[in-house]
């Protein structure tokens, strides 16, 4: 099989933590501009798996390939320059910094050493800075201190800086927690929003909202998937209704 | 110069070897528990093993001149007594200081070093500028010749034995005792550990308490092997940071293993080459491996 | 005028005004020569200190082996001049004129291949940079590339300087060993000894100083600065924004050992030899405490930092040499436990804001008296020039930054 | 603080010495011709030598004082070694001032600490040379602490007395070398060896700097050119090292008649523990050092060091009148328990040097006193009669003692005659 057509293919994914396999032998595809919602219960192995696309865990075996390019043995600020983009299960903003600073600081320009030396804040940066605040709600908030602002808007800001980076490949873990009813609301909208143009990957528990946003479901237990589809198989499928009742 | 004469420097070298692992390790002990299992680097370490020593030279003044018929026996006392001043030492730095920073572990590097300085002046002030050394008991004079021309030094078997001890000791208490578990715990997860009722202040302390009596058992043993001044700790304390840099600093099999490997490789250098090369070849090779393995040799699996 | 008002403002620059009036202009008018080449020597070791601002107050790693950087530059410096001494009519007393005294005593018979380039002052200075800096590189390429931080970074400085030490040492034949480098005169003939050449060296001391202050804040006001700080904080974010944070690091770290490197060059010029007692580590955690007393997240404050601790150790040391290691001591435990930030902290915390009450209160007593002015001859200009002017006089360096405060 | 009970009786300059007249001597009473006799007053004497004739060079001093300044380090690892020295050259003092002091004015000293730190001593000889304008300084003890402060002295145009046995190679003009020079200390040593105990293969040891280094190649070449005997191992070992073990093997191996050693401070105490571990002492070999006075013995210990022999011009023990005053004068002042050793023997001799050559120059100008040193001589040294060459070196006696168990020296051997101090040893380069 090819995996031209696929925006990431992952194939006998495997990675063991002194002999106790969090992720064990997992295939999964997933196509271009698809927003692919990745449940399951807990330590079923889905952090563990976004962390091995961006490069924070490396795999003991098997291969990712994102737009057909090797990534297990590649650099985690290479993996992001191929864009890809990851938002971290706790909000990870710079607290210190004002909502501008964070959005700027994540300018997919001046990357390097000597590039950021030579950075200038010019227009283009803050006609970019201004677009993105208004995708992530932000747009009224931009000189304030980021550490100031509630926990859901530290979730979108913290999607906004990935946005900044316009990544082919956005990753979320569990993009909702602490939110509000409304801000769960006006999160959906925005995922699907940004999904246009590029492939997001959703980590979620809350079944309401990965119905809304899901185009397609895996399930993960025990660093295997389980199950994969659209919504309602998946939620028919016995094994699924097993792994969240059986025990 | 005969076969069997070569066989007896032979074993002697072995011994020598032995010894210096023995030495190293002991002085590294203490700090590999503090660091590995804390987080925190004690950089008045070596002047805990001065207060093991000073404790020992006390020892042996005040024996000599009060119930010199103790002489032989009271070495022995005074190595726990080392243990238990180093420990008390440790108790109070800890309560007074080094808990108010350990979410700051670099701080606590500057303040122990500031400790390790006012305490310097102390023995400066307290007990004089000039290096001492205790009057040993007999029974670590000298060699122990099974036979003729094989001396094997009584006071490096004396602190081959001690360190086997003490290691030992630190090895089977982490593992089996109560404390062992609750430092497990509390390493793993903290505020995990605080949850289930382990309180991980005491530990903390105890922990500390007791890696700073180790040194001062350490310092304890050497009073065997040099002298002992006010400076003297960062002498120690040199020694104890390459090894337990080294070894893989969270490790405390990394701090054997390292402790043996930088012995034997010095220890045979020195054998073959004089003795300032040896020390020199001993570095390079520490810095070339650490320049490969930065994290040391038993890096600890938890990613940073 | 106002472009000038900007470009202070944006870089804070009044304090770094306020100190190079200091360095320049009043400690040469009230110093004697001998102290004032005293705080010359003090200077030096701001190098190291402003330095140590960048790389552990910004980039949150601790080096306790800035000393090896501040030694090689100054023994690059001090090879030059010490060739320079050794010519062969003041060495004709020994076995082999023309090279440097300890050689001989070592009975080495011609000059090391390495010692050759010595000779060539443009080299020396190129080398007093790029020998720290290449050695930095080295040391730091590996370990940040392995994400080792925090702690074991520390130790393993630490472990550098003393394998350094123990190399200089031991290799007297070709360093000095104990001694050092001693008896440096001429600097291309030029006495580096007399009044004359100390002022000069002083205010070429000064000057870099305060260049290498500005470069530093340059990089602070920047891009980069912004990344340092993020860096600290969140690694693993910037990270996963797509920067090389190892090689941010290395950057910054490579940066402050050409900086050492050169305040060991100038502390070669000006007190005439150099020691590898400024390599070991005792000397490099000292050089952490200037730092640590002045304000660690603040270039300024490293500088007043490492004259004040200086300053007292001399004096206590005149004084009463017994308690000056106690009163270090309380400096390092108190700086670490009560002023983690340090002399800049202070001024920050306490006598920024009581600064600030006055003047509001002032503004207001102002702005009071320009209304009834203005009522006089509605005349509405003035509160506004009496509000900017105290701000554009007395504006305190915004010491460190909101970030550095809570770190 | 204690008196001299009779200060005649203390130590004196030539000036005042009635012994038959040496052609040195001949030369300085000419010279003191004009000068009463010390005992006099010291009012009356400053009236003789006021300032603007006795200091034209701006020391610090006024009619009734002069200021000299004292460097050591009283803290860091050398605090050890140099109190001695500090309380010898003070004691001197003392006893210089109880006398009436030089030149009827009485020693004002200035005490500066180098603690340990080669850079400190630079900068406090600065101070005390520039800042403090000091008639002459006394100090220093490593070699590495003189030649921090010897440009310091050559370009201010101090005076040093440095009092340590050292390397030799350097004479300055500014520098007063009151301890032997490498050539003094080995030679006789090494010809005691060979005679007496008829050693032909030697091991050397010694710390990795200058001192051993240098009195080790003048060793190698006396044993191998002069006495044709063999040098069977040379070994250095880092300042501070205290692991000798392996050490002890090569001996074993190499089986020396002598072992020649010049290990310092803490090392110090680990070689001679590790040499009594490996079963190598007194009374099955020959040991010679030239680094353990009775100041490291205490921290040695005596029963470490029995039976090994060490090199030295002095000893505590030494018999003769000028020695038995100088210990009970040193105790009475720092304690019963308190030993004097080479170097705080050769320190107390500086003050006195000083007194002597200011006295004979009739000023305290520094080109004065250095011209009128050569030559001077003391009667009444501790160890006995020295002179002071024109290399600025000391003619003296070279001794070897047996360390005893109670640590204390025993003197087996002294040499006949004063020594030549020769700092630049022709044929041992």
């Amino acid at each position: 099989m090819s995996n031209t057509d696929f925006a990431i293919a992952i194939e006998d994914l495997t990675v063991s933590f002194d002999g106790f396999k969090a992720i064990d032998g997992l295939n999964l595809y997933i196509d271009q501009n698809e927003l692919r919602v990745i449940i399951g219960p807990n330590g079923a192995g889905k952090t563990t798996l976004l962390d091995l696309i961006c490069g924070k865990t490396r795999a003991t075996a098997g291969s990712i390939k994102f737009k057909n390019i090797e990534l297990t043995k590649m650099a985690e600020f290479k993996r992001v320059r191929l864009g890809i983009g990851r938002k971290f299960q706790t909000p990870s903003i710079y607290e210190n910094l004002t909502v501008f600073q964070n959005l700027e600081v994540s300018f997919p320009k001046g990357r390097s050493v000597m590039g950021a030396l030579a950075f200038k804040c010019n227009d283009e940066v803050k006609a970019r800075v201004q677009v993105v605040a208004e995708d992530i709600m932000l747009a009224d908030r931009l000189d304030l201190e980021a550490g100031l602002l509630s926990h859901g808007q530290k979730q979108w800001l913290e999607i906004g800086m990935l946005l900044m980076q316009s990544p082919e490949l956005l990753m979320l873990d569990e993009p909702i927690a602490g939110m509000s009813a409304r801000e769960r609301e006006l999160t959906a909208e925005l995922l699907q929003r940004i999904c246009k143009g590029r492939s997001v990957i959703v980590i979620e528990h809350d079944m309401e909202f990965v119905k809304r946003i899901a185009h397609k479901v895996t399930v993960m237990h025990q660093g295997k998937i389980l199950a994969e589809g659209p919504m309602a198989k998946v939620q028919a499928d016995p094994n699924v209704i097993d792994v969240y009742l059986g025990h | 110069m005969n076969f069997s004469d070569l066989l007896n420097i032979g074993l002697m070298q072995g011994f020598a070897g032995l010894s210096l692992f023995a030495v190293l390790l002991l002085m590294g002990l203490g700090l590999a528990i503090i660091f590995g299992q804390m987080g925190v680097i004690n950089m008045a370490h070596g002047e805990f093993m001065a207060i093991g020593a000073y404790t020992i030279y006390l020892g042996s003044q005040l024996t000599e001149q009060y119930a010199p018929s103790l002489m032989p026996v009271y070495f022995p006392l005074a190595v726990i007594l080392a243990f238990c001043f180093a420990f008390a030492g440790g108790w109070l730095i800890e309560w007074s200081l080094i808990r108010h920073l350990y979410k700051r572990p670099l701080d606590t590097l500057l303040a122990t070093w500031g400790i390790s300085l006012a305490m310097q002046q102390c023995f400066r002030t307290f007990i004089g500028p000039k290096e001492v050394s205790p009057t040993l008991p007999d029974w670590l004079l000298g060699s122990w010749a099974p036979v003729s021309g094989l001396d094997i030094p009584r006071n490096g078997m004396f602190v081959l034995a001690l360190t086997a001890v003490v290691t030992c000791g630190v090895l089977l208490a982490l593992s089996k005792s109560r404390w062992g578990l609750r430092v497990r715990a509390t390493v793993s997860n903290r505020v995990m550990a605080n949850a289930t009722g382990i309180d991980t202040r005491k530990t903390d302390r105890l922990t500390f308490a007791i890696g700073c009596g180790i040194a001062g058992v350490a310092g304890a043993a050497f009073t065997t092997i040099g002298s002992t001044g006010p400076t003297s700790g960062q002498l120690y304390i040199v020694d104890s940071f390459l090894v337990v840099t080294f070894g893989g600093a969270a490790s405390l099999l990394g701090t054997v293993v390292s402790a043996f490997g930088i012995a034997q490789t010095q220890s045979l250098a020195e054998f073959f080459m004089p003795g300032s090369m040896a020390k020199m070849l001993t570095l390079t090779l520490i810095v070339v491996i650490l320049m490969m393995r930065p994290q040391g040799l038993f890096a600890s699996k938890v990613r940073r | 005028m106002t472009a000038l008002r900007d470009l202070i403002k944006r870089y804070q620059l009044a304090s770094v005004l306020v100190l190079t009036l200091l360095l320049a202009v009043v400690l040469p008018l009230t110093l004697d020569i001998f102290r004032l080449n005293l705080v010359g020597k003090y200077l030096t070791y701001a190098f190291v200190a402003v330095g140590l601002v960048m790389v552990w107050g910004y980039g949150g790693v601790l080096s306790l082996g800035q000393g090896v950087f501040f030694g090689l530059g100054g023994y690059a410096m001090a090879m030059f001049l010490k060739l320079e001494a050794s010519d062969p009519i003041t060495t004709k007393i020994q076995s082999t004129p023309g090279i440097p005294d300890f050689m001989d005593w070592n009975q080495l018979t011609a000059l090391p291949l390495f010692w050759e380039p010595f000779k060539s002052l443009p080299f020396t200075l190129i080398a007093v940079i790029a020998v720290p800096t290449l050695l930095a590189w080295i040391i730091s390429y590996a370990m940040f590339k392995r994400r080792v931080g925090g702690v074991y970074f520390a130790i393993i400085t630490q472990a550098v300087a003393l394998i350094l030490t123990v190399l200089i040492i031991g290799q007297q034949g070709y360093t000095g060993g104990v001694n050092g480098m001693t008896d440096l005169k001429t600097m291309l003939g030029w006495d580096t000894r007399t009044n004359g050449a100390k002022y000069i060296l002083y205010y070429v001391c000064v000057a870099l100083l305060i260049g290498s202050i500005l470069l530093c804040r340059w990089i602070q006001t920047g891009k980069a600065g912004t990344l340092l700080l993020a860096m600290r904080d969140k690694e693993d974010r910037v990270r996963f924004s797509g920067y090389d944070v190892a090689n941010f690091r290395v950057f910054t770290f490579c940066l402050t050992a050409a900086l050492s490197g050169i305040g060991g060059a100038l502390f070669s010029l000006q007190v005439g030899f150099m020691s590898p007692s400024f390599v070991g580590i005792v000397p490099s955690i000292e050089m952490v405490i200037f730092a640590a007393v002045g304000g660690r997240m603040s270039l300024v404050g490293a500088v007043y930092g490492t004259l004040l601790v200086n300053a007292g150790k001399t004096f206590f040391s005149e004084s009463f040499p017994d308690l000056w290691l106690f009163l270090m001591a309380a400096l390092f435990i108190g700086v670490t436990m009560a002023f983690p930030m340090g002399l800049a902290g202070l001024w920050q915390d306490h006598v920024v804001p009581w600064w600030a009450k006055r003047r509001s209160e002032m503004r207001k007593d102002k702005a009071a008296a320009a209304r009834r002015a203005a009522e006089d001859d509605a005349s509405g200009a003035a509160p506004e020039a009496a509000a900017k002017a105290p701000r554009a006089a007395g504006t305190p360096e915004r010491l460190g930054d909101v970030a550095g405060q809570r770190a | 603080m204690s008196q001299p009970e009779n200060p005649h009786d203390r130590l004196k300059g030539v000036s005042d010495s009635a012994d038959a007249p040496s052609p040195f001597r001949r030369r300085i009473l000419q010279g003191l011709s004009a000068m009463p006799i010390l005992a006099v007053p010291g009012i009356s004497l400053a009236q003789k030598f006021p300032t603007a004739k006795v200091n034209t060079t701006k020391l610090a001093m006024t009619e009734t004082e002069v200021t000299v300044g004292q460097l050591h380090s009283s803290t860091g690892t050398m605090a050890i070694s140099e109190t001695g020295s500090i309380q010898a050259e003070q004691l001197a003092i003392d006893q210089i001032n109880a006398m009436g002091g030089i030149l009827g004015r009485k020693i004002k000293v200035i005490k500066e600490d180098g603690a340990s730190d080669w850079p400190t001593f630079a900068e406090k000889s600065k101070k005390l040379l520039i800042n403090d304008r000091c008639a002459t300084v006394f100090g220093c003890w490593t070699s590495a602490s003189r030649k921090a402060v010897l440009p310091v002295f050559e370009k201010e145009n101090g005076l040093l007395y440095y009092p340590t046995f050292y390397e030799g190679l350097e004479q300055s003009k500014n520098v007063f070398y009151t301890g032997q020079e490498a050539t003094q200390q080995i030679l006789y040593g090494l010809d005691w060896a060979k005679n007496e105990k008829k050693a032909k293969s030697f091991f050397l040891i010694g710390s990795d700097y200058i001192w051993p280094r240098t009195s080790m190649k003048i060793a190698r070449k006396h044993i191998e050119n002069f006495q044709k005997g063999k040098v069977v191992g040379e070994e250095y070992y880092p300042l501070g090292s205290t692991n000798f073990g392996s050490l002890m093997n090569k001996i074993k191996l190499q089986k020396p008649d002598c072992i020649f050693a010049a290990v310092v401070g803490g090392s110090n105490v680990a070689f001679y523990k590790a040499l009594k571990a490996a079963g190598i002492t007194g009374n099955k070999q020959l040991l010679l050092t030239l680094s353990v006075t009775e100041d490291e013995m205490t921290g040695v210990g005596g029963e470490n060091f029995a039976g090994f022999y060490s090199s030295m011009k002095y000893f505590q023990s030494l018999d003769n009148d000028n020695n038995k005053k100088f210990v009970a004068a040193f105790k009475a002042k720092y304690g019963p328990k308190s030993v004097i050793g080479d170097v705080t023997q050769a320190a107390y001799l500086g003050p006195w040097l000083w007194k002597a050559a200011v006295e004979r120059a009739g000023s305290f100008d520094v080109d004065k006193v250095v011209a009128a040193s050569p030559g001077i001589e003391l009667k009444q040294a501790p160890e006995g009669y020295v002179k002071l060459d024109a290399n600025h070196h000391l003619w003296s006696k070279s001794r070897i003692a047996m360390g005893q168990p109670d640590a204390t020296f025993k003197v087996v051997a002294e040499s006949p005659q004063l020594i030549k101090p020769d700092p630049f040893p022709k044929g041992y380069q």
